[in-house]
This record gives C-alpha cells, sequence and structure tokens, in this order.
C-alpha cells in the first residue's frame, strides 16, 4: 500500500477540540476567511454533498489510512446532511484513476485523495470535471479545483527527537521509512536535529523498507536497527504496527507515528507519539464547498492548530525527561523553536541552509539530504 | 533347459469370462484361463492379441469390464495391485516398472509387501542378498538404477517379484532384451521356481523357447483364446497357425538383395568417436562404409553402441573426432535437417516416442520430415495436396492401409511402425537407417516391412539395419558388423559365419562353447 | 460420401460443438457465482445485487466496457506471450519478468529521448519494449536449448529478479525526492494514442493484430506446423530434421518480445510513467488465460473479455457495497478452480 | 562491524528465515510428490490471515498456529482436487489457488487489520538472561524457530526412511510403478498436499503471529514464490533448504545492514542475489540436475482404466 507522506492521528487522545467550528488553520498560504462552520444545514431530500474518498491502504490499519478515515468520518458526524463513499487499498495511480471516476459517476462532489500516488490522477480528472473538488493529501499542485491539505510534521518530529535523545542509552536511534521521500527525509532530519539538542552525541540510522505496507520487510529492518545497536525505534511506514511490535518485543524503545493508538503496539517502551487530527479541518473544507465558498488554498497546519497531537508518554519516561520534551513542545507551539533554522550542515559538511535562514515547507517536500549525525544514504 | 512335468496338479488360479474393452478395440473377450501351482504356463499370440492386459487385470493393474478371478476355487476380487499382492500374485511388466532415480535397494524395498514404516536399509540388503545367491542374481543393492544395464534391471524385476512373496508370477515378455546366454539363465531361474512351487506366467513371443520351457501353452488370438495345449502336443508350426489365423508365407524365404555395390559409397564413417552420457555408450573409433544398394546389418545386445550409432549417422549425437561423409561430402557434425536433406531416411526403435507426433494427424505427421518440400510462398502455406499424393502412391506401394485423419496416439504399435516406414520410403532415401525394424511387429507385418527394405536396396538405397535378431540379419544383410560396447566386434558376410559365433561375439564371451539346444 | 455430406456433417458436428460448450460455460457461470454468492453472503452482503452491479458497472455503460477493453488489452498480450511458446513445448511462466523488462526499456525511451515527436517515440518506445522482453526470454531461452536449465524455473527465477532491477533503476537513476515508487510523468510524446474518448489505446489493436497473426501462424504457415511438432514430440521433431533448439530460443524470444510490448504498452499507455510493482500479477494472469483457453486465439479473446469484466466490476463493488477489493481475486479463482476442474475441457487442442 | 551487528546478522537470518524454511519444507514434500504448489503465496496468506485471526480473537497464539497450519492443510485440498482428483494443470491450478488465496485473506485479515495480538512468547534460552538486553534479545526464539531445524531434519527422516517417504518419492517419480507397488498415487499426493500444507501454514503463522505480529494483505511479499526457487535451489533436499533459507534470509539481513550504515549499494541489486545465485547453481549443475528433480514432477497421473 503506499499512501502519502504524512499521517495523522485520529482526533480523539489529547487535546482536539470538538466545536464545531472547524480550526482554521493554514500557515503557509493566504487564508481563506473562515466563514462559519458546517454543521448547520439540515438534511433535506438527498444528501447535500456526496464526499468520495480513497485511501491508499486499508482503514483500520491504526496508522495513516486510519488517521485519515478518522477525519473524513468527522465530516459525517459533524454535517448530517453529507453522503461519504469510501474506497480503501488503491494504492496506485491506474486504479486511483478508475475509482474516481466511479464516484464521479456516483454523484461525488468532491473528492479527497489521500494517498501520494493519488495527486497526479486527481489532477488529471480535475481538468476533466471542473465541478467537482479535489483534495488531495500532502502534495503540492494546486489548480481551480484542486487544493492541497496537510498536517505540519516536521516540529512535532522535533519534539520526538527531543525525546528520542533524552531515552537513547546507545546513542543510537533507528528510524524505519518507507522511501527515501523528501517530507521523509525532512522529518528524519527534524528528528535528529530534535535528539542533538538535548544529546549531541546522537546518531540516527535509516533502513528504507521500500513500499508503505510490507510488513516482513518493516520486521527485518526494525531488528536489523537494534542489532547495530539502536535503543529507540521510530518509523514512517503507513502502519505502527510491525515496527512498535518488533522493538517492544526487542526490547527497544519506540516512539509512535501515524496514529496515537500506536501506544497499544509498545505498552513497555513506548515513549511517545505524535500524529495527525484533521477532522475538523476537512469539516471545514466541506462545509466550504456545500455553501459554495470553497477556494483553492495550500492548506498547512500544525500542533498548534489542532491538526496534530501528541501522545502521552510511557510508563518508562522518567519525569523530568517528560519535563524537557514538554518544554521543547511548548518552544515549538510558540514559534521560539523553528527547526530549520540555519546553520544546517549535511552528512558531508556542506551548508544546506544558511545561517540566518530558514528552511521552508515548500522546500521540504524536496529535501534529499540527510543532516550530520545521520547514517544512512537519503537516495 | 527345462524339461516338462506332466501337470496334473490342481488349478491354482483362474480366470473366467475376462472381457476388457478399450475405446477401439476389445482387448480381452470372455477369455478363460487355468494356472496351476508349480508350472511355467507361457502365453502366446501376435502383437495385440491381449496378452499383457490379461495379465495386468489379473495384477489389479487394469480392472475388467466382466469376469471373475478365482484363487483356489474361490472368487476374489482384485481391483489394485494391492490386492493381487495380497494374494500372492506378482508381475513383471513389458516395461519396467523401476525408478531410475533410486538404487537397486530403494526400488526393490518400494515393492517389499512387509517393508517396515520405519525400515532400515540394512535389513532390506541383506534380504536382497539372500535371494539373489539363491537364484544366482548378483546385483549392487547401492547401485543407481539409471546406470544400470538393461539386463540388469531385468534381474532387479526378478528379483522384486520373489522378494515380494508372490506365488504366481507374471513375466510379461522377460526376455525380449536379453542376450542369449542371459536367456538361459532366466529359464534355469525358473526351472528352480517351478521346482519350488511357483505358477509361472510367461509371455513370449518367441516360438523356440516356449517349446523348450514351458508346461503348457495358451495362444490368443484377437483376445480371445484360440487354445490351450500342452507342450508335447504341440509344434512351432502348429502354434504358428493358432496364433494367426492363415497360414504363413515362409519369412525366411524372402529372396536377397543383388550386390551391386558401387564405387563412392554413400556413407562412409572414419574414426568417429561419441561421449556417451548417462547410461549410453560411447562409440570408439568407428570405421564403417555403406554402398548402394547393399543391406549392412549391424548386430549387438541393445546397449552396445546400436542406438548411438544410428543416432550419429542422423546427426542427432555429436561425434568428437573422427569424420562423416555422405558420397564424399564432409557432413560431420551437421545438423540433422541437413543430413536429411540429402536423403537419409530413418526408422527408429521406439516410432511412438521417435518418430512421430502423437497428437497431430498422420497426414500431417507425414509431411514433418520433409516441411521444406511442401511449403508453398516461402513457408506461409503448406502443400496439404501434395502431402496426400506422395503419401498415397507410397502407401499402395507398401500395401499398408490406414486412414490419414487418425492421431498416431491412436494406432496400434505395428500400424505406427507401418506409417512411419512409409513416410521414411516416400522420397525414395538414399540411406536408410532402420532400427529393429521388426520389433513388436507381428509375423505378416514383418514380412512386409523386410519387403520394403529390399525394396527400398532395389532402387539404389544403402541400408543400416539394426537388429538383436539374428535370424532376421542373416537373412537380409549383404554384410554384417556387430558392435559390443562401442566398437566393432567382427565384421563378416552372413554366407561365411553362423548365428553362435556371432551370437559370442555379441556377448564379448570367447567363441569356444557350442550350445547343445 | 460426397463433399456436399461430408461438409454439412461437418457443419454439424462444429453447430454441436458449439452448444455444447455453450451449455458447459453457462453451467460453469452458474456454479461461479452461486459459489461466491455464498462467500458474499456469509460476509453479509446481497449476491443478487452485487451481480448486477458488476454487470451494470461494467457492460451496461459505455465508460465500463471501455474500462473492460483497457482491462483486457495487457492480458491479450500477455496471455499471447504465453500461448506462443506453449505451441512449442515450451512453458513460460515468465511474462510477468519480461513485462517489467520491456517496460523498463520502454522508460528509458522515454526519459531519453523526450524531444522526439510522437510519431517517433512511441514505436521507439515500442521497440525497446520488445528488445527488452526478448532479451530477458534469451536467458532461458539459451539455457533451455544447452540443455542446462529448464525453462519454467529459469522463467520463474527471472521473473523474482525482473521487479528489483526496474526498482534499482527507478530509485537509482530515475527518482526524485517527490516521488514514491515511480519515475518522473511521461512526456505527452511518450504516451500511446487513445480512441473514442476513453482509455481504450493503440495497444488494444495491436493485440488484436496479434491475435490474428498468432492465428494465421499456426493453422497455415510451415512453420505453424513445425512448432506443433516440436511442442507434440520434441524428439521425434528432432529426428524429423527440425532445428528445434533454434526454435526453442527463437519462440521464447519472440513470447518475452511480446510480454515486453505489453509492458511498453502498460508504462506508455495506461500509466503514462514507470511505477515499481506496476504489473500485479499480469503475467501470471496471461499464463492462466493461455492455459484456460488452451491457447487458442479466440479462446484468448473470450476469456480475457471474461476476467477483465470481474475485474472491473468488481471494482466498483467496493464503492457499491462495500467489500475489499481483492476478494474479487475470490470471483476470479473461483472462476478458474471451475474451469480448471473440467477435464474435458484440457484435452489438447490443435488447431 | 561489531559483534553485535554479526550476530545480530544471524539472528535476523533466523528469524525472517524460518517462515521461508517451513514454507520451503512443505513446497519439497508437495515436489518430491510430483506436485508443483505454485499457490504458496495464496496458501501462506490464508495460514497468516487466519491464524492471525484467531489468535486476536481468542486472545491465544497457539491456537492460532494450529489454525493456520490446519488452514495450510485444507487450502492444498483444494488443489489436490484439481491436480489429482481433476487432472488440472498444475502451475494454472496453482495460480488460481494463489489468486484465491489473495482473495479469502482480505475477507478474513480484514476486520483485524492493525489489531494487536498476544505475539507467539519468546522463549529465554538458559543463560541469555545474564546477557544486556540488546543481545539477550537477539536469540530469544518462539517455539517455531526452535522446532524449524528439527521440522527440517524430521521432512529428511520422513522422506528418506519411512515407508511412506519411499512410496511418496516412488509417486513423484512414476506414479505409475507406485500404483504397480500396490500404492495409491491419489491418495499419496493428497497426503503430501495435506502434510506439506501445514508446514506452510506453519512458515505463515510464524510471519503474522510471531515475527510481525501483524496482519497486511499480500504480506508474504513473494515468500511463496521463494520458497519455490529455494526448493530448486536446495536440489529437492531438506537438509540443505535449511542452509538455502538462511542464505536468502541472511541476504536480507546484510542488505539492511549495509543499507543502513551508509553503504551506497542498492539494495535491489542486492535482493537478485539469491536468484541469480540459484540459477547459477542450476546451470552449474547442468545435466545432472536432472537427477535430482522428482521426474515426473508437473505431470498428471492419469490412472488406470
Ligand atoms: N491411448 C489409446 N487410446 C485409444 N486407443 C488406443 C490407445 N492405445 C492403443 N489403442 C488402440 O489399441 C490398438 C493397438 O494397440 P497396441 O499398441 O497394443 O498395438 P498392437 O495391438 O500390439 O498392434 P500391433 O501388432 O500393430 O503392434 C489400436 O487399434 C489402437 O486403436
Ligand atoms: N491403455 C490402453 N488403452 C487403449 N488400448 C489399449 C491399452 N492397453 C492395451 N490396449 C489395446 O488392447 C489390445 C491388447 O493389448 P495388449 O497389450 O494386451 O496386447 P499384447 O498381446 O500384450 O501385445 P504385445 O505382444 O504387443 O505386447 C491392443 O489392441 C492394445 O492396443
Ligand atoms: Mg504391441
Ligand atoms: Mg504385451
Amino acid at each position: 500500500g503506499t499512501t502519502d507522506e504524512e499521517q495523522t492521528t485520529e482526533e480523539p487522545v489529547v487535546e482536539v477540540s470538538e466545536t464545531d467550528a472547524p480550526v482554521v488553520e493554514e500557515p503557509v498560504t493566504e487564508e481563506p476567511a473562515a466563514e462559519e462552520p458546517a454543521t448547520e444545514e439540515p438534511a433535506t431530500d438527498g444528501p447535500c454533498l456526496i464526499i468520495g474518498a480513497l485511501y491508499g491502504g486499508p482503514i483500520n490499519d491504526a496508522g495513516y489510512n486510519q488517521a485519515m478515515h478518522d477525519s473524513v468520518m468527522a465530516i459525517q458526524e459533524n454535517i448530517d446532511c453529507v453522503e461519504i463513499i469510501e474506497a480503501e487499498n488503491v494504492p496506485e495511480e491506474a486504479g486511483a484513476t478508475s475509482t474516481m471516476e466511479n464516484m464521479i459517476q456516483q454523484g461525488a462532489g468532491m473528492i479527497f485523495a489521500t494517498a501520494f500516488n493519488h495527486q497526479y490522477p486527481a489532477l488529471t480528472l480535475s481538468q476533466q470535471y471542473p465541478d467537482v473538488i479535489f483534495e488531495h493529501a500532502g502534495g503540492w499542485e494546486m489548480s481551480g479545483n484542486f487544493a492541497n491539505f496537510f498536517g505540519e510534521p516536521p516540529d512535532t518530529w522535533y519534539v520526538m527527537g527531543v525525546a528520542a535523545g533524552l531515552m537513547t542509552e546507545t546513542n543510537k536511534l533507528g528510524f524505519v521509512a518507507a522511501f527515501p521521500l523528501g517530507w521523509t527525509n525532512t522529518f528524519i532530519n527534524a528528528y535528529t536535529l530534535g535528539a542533538q539538542s538535548v544529546n549531541p552525541d546522537v546518531e540516527t540510522i535509516v533502513a528504507f523498507t521500500f513500499g508503505w505496507g510490507d510488513s516482513a520487510q518493516e520486521a527485518d529492518a526494525t531488528n536489523s536497527l537494534i542489532n547495530q545497536g539502536v535503543d529507540v525505534i521510530t518509523m514512517h511506514v503507513d502502519s505502527p504496527a510491525t515496527v512498535l511490535s518488533t522493538a517492544e518485543s526487542r526490547g527497544a524503545y519506540s516512539i509512535g507515528f501515524q496514529s496515537l493508538a500506536a501506544q497499544e503496539f509498545a505498552p513497555e517502551y513506548w515513549i511517545s507519539g505524535i500524529g495527525f487530527t484533521l477532522g475538523d479541518t476537512l469539516t471545514w473544507l466541506a462545509s466550504n464547498v456545500i455553501d459554495d465558498s470553497w477556494e483553492p488554498i495550500f492548506l498547512r497546519c500544525g500542533i498548534a492548530d489542532g491538526c496534530m497531537a501528541m501522545g502521552p508518554f510511557g510508563p518508562n519516561v522518567p519525569q523530568d525527561v517528560q519535563d524537557q520534551v514538554l518544554e521543547a513542545l511548548a518552544a515549538i507551539e510558540s514559534g521560539d523553536t523553528v527547526v530549520f533554522t540555519g546553520p544546517v550542515v549535511d552528512q558531508d559538511g556542506n551548508i544546506v541552509v544558511a545561517e540566518g535562514e530558514v528552511l521552508t515547507p515548500d522546500l521540504m517536500s524536496s529535501v534529499d539530504w540527510f543532516v550530520q549525525g545521520v547514517t544512512g544514504s537519503p537516495q | 533347459m527345462a524339461k516338462t512335468k506332466d501337470v496334473k496338479s490342481s488349478v491354482y488360479v483362474s480366470m473366467r469370462g475376462i472381457t476388457k474393452a478399450f475405446p477401439n478395440v476389445l482387448a480381452n473377450d470372455r477369455i478363460d484361463l487355468d494356472i496351476h501351482a508349480s508350472e511355467i504356463h507361457a502365453l502366446l499370440g501376435e502383437n495385440g492379441a491381449g496378452k499383457s492386459t490379461l495379465m495386468k487385470i489379473l495384477y489389479g493393474f487394469y480392472r475388467a469390464d466382466a469376469g471373475e478371478i478365482l484363487l483356489r476355487d474361490k472368487s476374489i476380487s482384485i481391483n489394485s495391485p494391492q490386492d493381487a499382492r495380497e494374494h500372492h500374485i506378482g508381475m513383471v511388466f513389458q516395461n519396467f516398472t523401476q525408478i531410475p532415480a533410486f538404487n537397486v535397494l530403494e526400488n526393490i524395498a518400494l515393492f517389499l509387501p512387509d517393508l517396515q514404516p520405519v525400515y532400515k536399509q540394512s535389513d532390506v540388503e541383506e534380504r536382497i542378498n539372500e535371494v539373489s545367491i539363491r537364484y544366482g542374481l548378483h546385483v549392487d543393492p547401492y547401485a543407481i538404477v539409471s546406470q544400470l544395464s538393461i539386463g540388469e534391471q531385468q534381474k532387479i524385476e526378478i528379483l522384486k517379484l520373489l522378494l515380494s512373496d508372490a506365488k504366481i508370477l507374471i513375466l510379461d515378455e522377460p526376455t525380449r532384451v536379453l542376450a542369449p546366454h542371459e536367456v538361459d539363465a532366466l529359464y534355469e531361474v525358473l526351472d528352480i521356481l517351478r521346482e519350488d512351487g511357483y505358477a509361472i506366467i510367461l509371455i513370449t513371443h518367441k516360438l523356440n523357447e516356449v517349446l523348450a520351457c514351458s508346461d503348457r501353452i495358451t495362444v490368443l488370438r484377437g483376445g480371445e483364446v484360440a487354445g490351450t495345449l500342452l507342450r508335447s502336443e504341440t509344434s512351432e508350426e502348429k502354434l504358428v497357425e493358432m496364433m494367426f489365423s492363415k497360414k504363413l508365407v515362409d519369412v525366411q524365404k524372402t529372396e536377397q538383395g543383388v550386390q551391386k555395390i558401387s564405387d563412392t559409397p554413400i556413407l562412409q564413417l572414419a574414426g568417429i568417436e561419441t561421449q556417451g552420457e548417462g547410461n549410453s555408450t560411447s562409440l570408439k573409433n568407428l570405421n564403417l562404409e555403406i554402398h548402394s544398394g547393399e543391406i549392412l546389418g549391424v548386430a549387438g545386445v541393445s546397449g552396445n553402441g546400436q542406438k548411438e550409432l544410428g543416432d550419429v549417422i542422423l546427426g542427432m549425437e555429436k561425434s568428437l573426432a573422427g569424420e562423416k561423409l555422405f558420397f564424399g561430402k564432409d557432413m560431420t557434425n551437421r545438423p540433422i535437417g541437413d543430413i536429411r536433406r540429402n536423403g537419409v531416411g530413418f526408422i527408429p526403435e521406439n516410432p511412438l516416442l521417435m518418430a512421430s507426433i502423437p497428437y497431430m494427424t498422420v497426414l500431417e505427421n507425414m509431411a514433418l520430415t520433409n516441411t521444406w518440400r511442401y511449403s508453398q510462398q516461402g513457408g506461409l502455406q503448406v502443400d496439404w495436396e501434395a502431402v496426400r499424393a506422395d503419401y498415397q502412391a507410397t502407401q499402395e506401394d507398401l500395401g499398408f492401409p490406414f486412414s490419414l485423419y487418425t492421431l498416431p496416439r491412436s494406432l496400434s504399435g505395428g500400424n505406427l511402425q507401418r506409417m512411419v516406414i512409409v513416410r521414411e520410403m516416400t522420397h525414395d532415401p538414399q540411406l536408410l537407417i532402420a532400427s529393429y525394424l521388426t520389433r513388436g511387429l507381428d509375423v505378416q507385418s514383418t514380412l512386409a516391412a523386410r519387403q520394403a527394405l529390399l525394396k527400398a536396396c532395389e532402387n539404389g538405397a544403402g541400408v543400416l539395419l539394426i537388429s538383436e535378431d539374428l535370424e532376421e540379419l542373416f537373412a537380409l544383410s549383404d554384410r554384417l558388423i556387430i558392435l559390443f560396447n562401442g566398437e566393432i566386434a567382427g565384421e563378416f558376410i552372413p554366407s561365411e559365419t553362423t548365428i553362435y559365433e556371432v551370437g559370442h561375439l555379441m556377448t564379448g564371451s570367447e567363441v569356444k562353447y557350442v550350445a547343445e539346444r | 460420401m460426397s463433399q456436399n455430406d461430408k461438409n454439412m456433417l461437418k457443419w454439424n458436428q462444429i453447430f454441436q460443438k458449439i452448444l455444447d460448450s455453450a451449455a458447459r460455460y453457462l453451467m460453469m457461470g452458474f456454479v461461479v457465482l452461486f459459489l461466491f454468492g455464498i462467500i458474499l453472503l456469509i460476509t453479509g452482503k446481497d449476491p443478487i445485487q452485487s451481480y448486477k452491479d458488476i454487470l451494470t458497472s461494467t457492460l451496461g455503460s459505455q465508460y465500463g466496457f471501455s474500462e473492460v477493453i483497457v482491462t483486457m488489452t495487457p492480458m491479450l498480450i500477455t496471455a499471447l506471450a504465453v500461448a506462443l511458446p506453449t505451441r512449442i513445448g515450451l512453458i513460460n511462466i515468465g511474462g510477468e519478468g519480461q513485462l517489467y523488462m520491456g517496460a523498463l526499456l520502454a522508460t528509458w525511451g522515454a526519459l531519453t529521448f523526450e524531444t522526439l515527436p510522437v510519431w517517433a517515440l512511441v514505436p521507439l518506445m515500442g521497440l525497446l519494449g520488445i528488445i527488452g522482453g526478448a532479451l530477458w526470454a534469451f536467458i532461458p531461452g539459451i539455457l533451455k536449448s544447452l540443455g542446462l536449465v529448464n525453462e519454467t524455473i529459469a522463467t520463474l527465477l527471472l521473473n523474482l529478479v525482473a521487479p528489483s532491477i526496474v526498482a534499482y533503476f527507478v530509485f537509482g537513476f530515475w527518482h526524485s525526492p517527490m516521488d514514491t515508487n515511480k519515475t518522473p510523468n511521461f512526456v505527452d510524446a511518450a504516451q500511446l494514442p487513445t480512441f473514442f474518448n476513453s482509455r481504450i489505446d493503440l495497444s488494444f489493436f495491436i493485440a488484436l493484430v496479434l491475435l490474428a497473426i498468432f492465428w494465421y501462424l499456426m493453422k497455415y504457415t510451415r512453420w505453424g506446423l513445425e512448432m506443433r511438432a516440436i511442442g507434440g514430440n520434441p524428439q521425434a521433431a528432432k529426428r524429423n530434421g527440425l532445428p528445434i533448439n533454434k526454435y526453442w530460443v527463437i519462440v521464447l524470444c519472440i513470447g518475452g518480445a511480446i510480454a515486453g510490448l505489453a509492458g511498453a504498452a502498460q508504462v506508455s499507455g495506461f500509466y503514462g510513467v514507470l511505477l515499481v510493482n506496476f504489473s500485479r500479477s499480469l503475467g501470471y494472469m496471461g499464463f492462466l488465460i493461455s492455459w484456460l483457453s488452451f491457447g487458442d486465439p479466440i479462446g484468448i479473446f473470450i476469456t480475457s473479455f471474461v476476467v477483465s469484466v470481474i475485474i472491473t466490476g468488481g471494482n466498483m463493488l467496493q464503492l457499491t457495497i462495500g467489500i475489499p477489493y481483492a476478494v474479487i481475486n475470490i470471483l476470479l479463482a473461483l472462476t478458474l478452480f471451475v474451469v480448471l476442474a473440467k477435464p474435458t475441457f484440457l484435452k489438447r487442442i490443435t488447431i | 562491524m561489531t559483534l553485535l551487528s554479526i550476530l545480530g546478522m544471524i539472528s535476523s537470518a533466523i528469524f525472517s528465515g524460518t517462515s521461508l524454511l517451513y514454507t520451503t519444507l512443505g513446497e519439497t514434500i508437495h515436489q518430491r510428490s510430483g506436485i508443483v504448489n505454485l499457490g504458496l503465496e495464496g496458501v501462506m496468506l490464508i495460514s497468516a490471515s487466519s491464524g492471525f485471526a484467531v489468535t486476536a480473537i481468542t486472545g491465544n497464539p497457539y491456537l492460532g498456529v494450529f489454525i493456520a497450519m490446519m488452514a495450510g492443510g485444507i487450502m492444498n485440498m483444494i488443489l489436490g482436487f484439481l491436480v489429482v482428483t481433476r487432472r488440472a494443470n498444475q502451475l494454472a491450478s496453482g495460480l488460481a489457488l494463489m489468486f484465491f488465496g489473495f482473495g479469502l485473506s482480505a475477507i478474513i485479515g480484514k476486520p483485524y487489520v492493525g489489531t494487536r495480538i498476544n505475539a507467539l512468547p519468546r522463549l529465554n534460552l538458559p543463560g541469555l538472561s545474564s546477557l544486556p538486553r540488546l543481545y539477550s534479545s537477539l536469540f530469544k526464539f518462539d517455539f517455531l524457530i526452535i522446532l524449524v531445524i528439527p521440522a527440517a531434519f524430521f521432512v529428511w527422516w520422513l522422506l528418506f526412511r519411512t515407508r511412506w517417504g519411499l512410496g511418496l518419492r516412488a509417486v513423484g517419480e512414476s506414479a505409475d510403478t507406485a500404483f504397480a507397488s500396490g500404492r495409491s498415487p491419489f491418495l499419496i499426493r493428497y497426503q503430501a498436499l495435506f502434510l506439506g500444507g501445514m508446514l506452510t501454514g506453519l512458515g505463515a503463522a510464524h510471519l503474522s503471529i510471531a515475527y510481525t505480529i501483524n496482519w497486511t494483505e499480500y504480506m508474504t511479499g513473494g515468500r511463496g514464490f521463494i520458497a519455490v526457487a529455494l526448493v530448486i535451489f536446495s536440489k529437492w533436499h531438506p537438509l540443505r533448504a535449511i542452509l538455502g533459507a538462511l542464505l536468502f534470509s541472511g541476504a536480507v539481513a546484510f542488505q539492511l545492514l549495509l543499507q543502513s550504515s551508509g553503504v551506497q549499494i542498492s539494495p535491489f541489486l542486492l535482493d537478485t542475489i539469491p536468484y541469480i545465485l540459484t540459477l547459477l547453481v542450476l546451470i552449474v549443475w547442468g545435466g545432472a540436475r536432472r537427477h535430482a528433480a522428482p521426474a515426473s514432477l508437473g505431470r498428471i497421473y492419469q490412472g488406470v482404466e
């Protein structure tokens, strides 16, 4: 299964606002006037909007796809009159095209294409069906009826890095990743910088599985990392299940991603985790479509906007570590810490972000370097 | 050889009204057969008479459509070899049932009725040695069967039978592949077994053997019993008469080809060497010539290089050294297609396996050897009319009748052989290689096939006739060579030697003993 | 018997045969639907509705129908890539690998010669696809003809190698950090022309032409005769003077070339990009289709059509009744089981 | 390279090679009886999903392993029906079985995607507990790992030292001969398929219940085909299969080690090495190989009238 580049948490857990009004956020681009929320339209005869949502993997994977699914379903909870058609396990482009076409044939007026590979099929279809609104998760293309939304994980990865840097005894952190993607590289870098901020000797070792949901490869990679002395493991693949379970079985600490529920896979050695909570954002987007105020915006929102959340600490995390992590989190939320502030030096010692500059989000999607302290190849 | 006993013992096993039909043929038609203990009962009949079928029914390999089997007057049901083995019936098949990849011990263990669920090899080995000493059948239990000669494989079959606790032994053409002295040895074993109280059913085509060793003889004809005789009551002529409905022309009466040897030989082999793989024999420094109008007979016990000789001429096998000349032109290691185009016909020992495509019609098979002759528009079309015409002409010539549209798959062995003969004769071959031309043919077809050979000679072809049937070789050949272990062990003009001299060269033994037969 | 009577008889027989097989296929269809219906019921779905959905979403609309054609096109070609070698007795399970290698070379063409016009680039990619597939099939072909390795085993092993090689190139040379598991999108000139305002592209018509050539080759030509002879009994064919080793290599290469062409068509037409693991068993599917239809061209056409209806319709089922997409494999497999279990269908057919 | 990473590679190879070895042993049995089972992938998936589901429902991983084992055997009965009773082509039937497995496992596993289960417990070998955690965890094996080498010896013993094994190999070489020796080739092939299916099921169970502790669609990722390659590599011999499985999984472990050491060798090229090696081995054997493969492998046994 392929999905895109980030993942989310399901809403519950920590601090998801339950207000009707969607939290509006969108750091990067110009912001649409957040009109009033959605919920109010009473269901008339037919549905007020049919939403098609497609996912790259199974929607109950306790990971990325489940987070996306939960966020989409939040629309239904908030706006009674919408109808949602879902298709899971649509990993590749050709399948995505016919699936979206099918959805449109069934009357879908808005489509959430949540996997990385859905971007171009959706963009192509958006030209064919100008009346249908397309929202893609985590891409960069934009057009009249096609836009991108996503959370902002690098900041939170930084915080997780702080936690990992404090917890490691071997000073080796393991990162199991699917593909050497620009965004993935950015996460790894942010994570490493966070760890180095509290523990300069830390090294992050990366192993790629080249698949979003190849659990045998994930187990192999996790074991391999642990065998190299890594004692904190985290991952950027669809489902945290295998990586975290494997780490737990080997007695290595783990940091969850994709879904805060990941903690259940590592009851003892869990440190903490992060995920997306996009339900309110998607609700807001849908309500815009319903009242015809939708405009294409490049939407990115972070932990401060409620689009992302951090999980609870595990039983083995000392209080002082917890405090330090929360401190780092507060610094991020307040904007005191900006992760990729120059100078940033890559593995070979080249300066990739100059002194006084900051890496912008659109550059983050095409990062092809690792910061110093990362072992592995970013290609 | 064996002496006949006056068999008055009680009936051991009897078959009553056995009927078995195959898709195109009624193989057994209400057959009755009684076998006594302590007798050798010969089963005779021309090809396809139903002998093997009948015995396979007794062994449970086939199931009869009707009829019953009685063991000591009690009706028993035999639905599988397992049932038969429980009733102490054992069989050596015409085509051996051995597993080439297994060793001798495993092959024998497979057929042991009382093999332990977890067996010890040493136990099995002991039992093999015991029996093999008693009957003089020596084998190495750990030899891989695929590496053994066919004669040794035959021994294993008999050992299997003896160890299997069988009291009724069925042997389907056991002497087909044996050299003369091995045949004698086999019959000695059978004699001992008879003394030990076994009932032995023996299928063979060799009348002299039948007359020498059996107690009673049953002749099948067209799936029915033509009669059962005591050996003392019969003679060769009488048996032949029973086997074939009409009286036969004497086979031996074929006139010999005229000697008309030309100067350049059609084929010349000079110092040919081959590398035999697996259990095939390598040829060593082989020299021979075949001239127009000449039949060169090749004698030898099978497995001494005959197949390789034919194959090396045809180009199936590579020669490592030496030269092969056609009409003086070097054709060493040229592709078969080129050799064929030079007018070489090839009648192999096993026509179904080696010469025909079982699922293509006879007509299509006829075209194969000469596809280039029949192709039109550079191969985009095939001229089927021409194939048909050619075929019909030759067929009428040779007098072999059968339809063009049947599949070789459903032709009888003999008819298949005929088809191949017709095809290979069609374009007046310059050189004809015929292996075991008449093996598996009944007496009449044998005659026709031999006449076809002679006719080819008259038309100027040279013939290489490979056979184990010395009488045939003596009757047909102009010259005779003997292959032993891949080398030419001797060369004769048939009229200047004797069958026994040749027989001894064939087996590599010295010529000193004269059979008292 | 007069020619006329013979003809009458022949036509009667043919008619009878058609009736027979129609009845048999119908029976089998019912068996399949029944079995699948049970599975649907167990999972709590309405079988009748599902079947209706499958039919309406495929044969019931122009769009659906065009999707069926799109789905069946690569299967037609890969089935042919198996059927041809089968005729000379070679079992080519390697369609999958040959498909990948064809796609790989075609992709190289598309990414390297981006500036060529469409009339040059598309044929070039086709040619490269053919070369890629043929090269990949040449390995088992030559090993077979040297008597070293059985072609079934060799093609199977190479199937496991080819996707890795594709992945190596995709992640090695043709990768940008913006892509997951694919190359950059091809330029428009590298994309097969499409027809009827649908996704049906040129490769469908190429497939039909290939089928027709295959049929004529086997039925009428000298080479067809010789190939069937080799397939029927290689030893006898060899003794009859046919160059079977040459045939083995060449025919297997042609098979590979056809599969390679399918690969080129997939990347050039269907995807417009090279994805890692793009095939998802297309090669194996071709193998199955070829077997189910005994390598008969019309059979190949019909079988791949039916299979495509199932696959395309199944795609829809996940939207309408919410069963996992993979479940459609069950319907497919049940169909295969029922056909395979019918021994009368396994009689060798010689045209 | 540290001691940990070397021991680690061995440990990784054992962990990920276990499922491969069980499956290879199963396929060895199939093929020794003359049947090529190309549907292993599907059989594994069904076993993995049903074992996982049962473990998730009951919380008992041993029950899960048992069910996976039975599921493997039963799945193979479908193949048996097709190729033994109905005499269908083995390769095609195997592939059909594979597609069936794709579909059925998806249904079975669907509700349990992302579910946490009680994994098969890992047992402390005596003496290990005194080592540092990262070392001791290297060789904390579950019982399926502990049993896998004995299983290979068991299969060897079964094939080469027992009457049943003799008959089974005979069927694979020549079904007619086996029949003539009083055995039923049909029955033996069914038995072989069932036993082989159970072993395949164990392999799959290890994958989902003990190793990845997870169920995802298509999670076997080609292991069924690898097992077929391994059978060939090991010349149809259960003991050589041990070596083969370790080599294959060791190659993966090595690839990961290189990758995360920052070595610039494409993991994909490394992935191909075992297959190319197998092909080379076959080429080197050349003609001799013919004696290794069961002679009637893939042939349909028609039975007799
Ligand atoms: N597989 C088969 N299917 C259908 N019919 C067969 C099959 N095999 C043999 N026959 C039939 O059996 C008959 C002869 O078979 P067989 O090969 O035993 O020859 P035969 O009786 O020994 O004759 P010949 O003396 O010519 O060798 C043929 O008429 C043929 O129709
Ligand atoms: N399996 C079979 N299928 C079809 N026909 C068969 C089969 N086996 C034997 N027949 C046919 O039954 C008839 C009797 O064959 P059988 O083998 O018993 O002859 P036979 O007397 O042993 O001949 P031979 O001397 O050639 O061995 C033949 O016509 C043969 O073709
Ligand atoms: Mg015969
Ligand atoms: Mg016989």
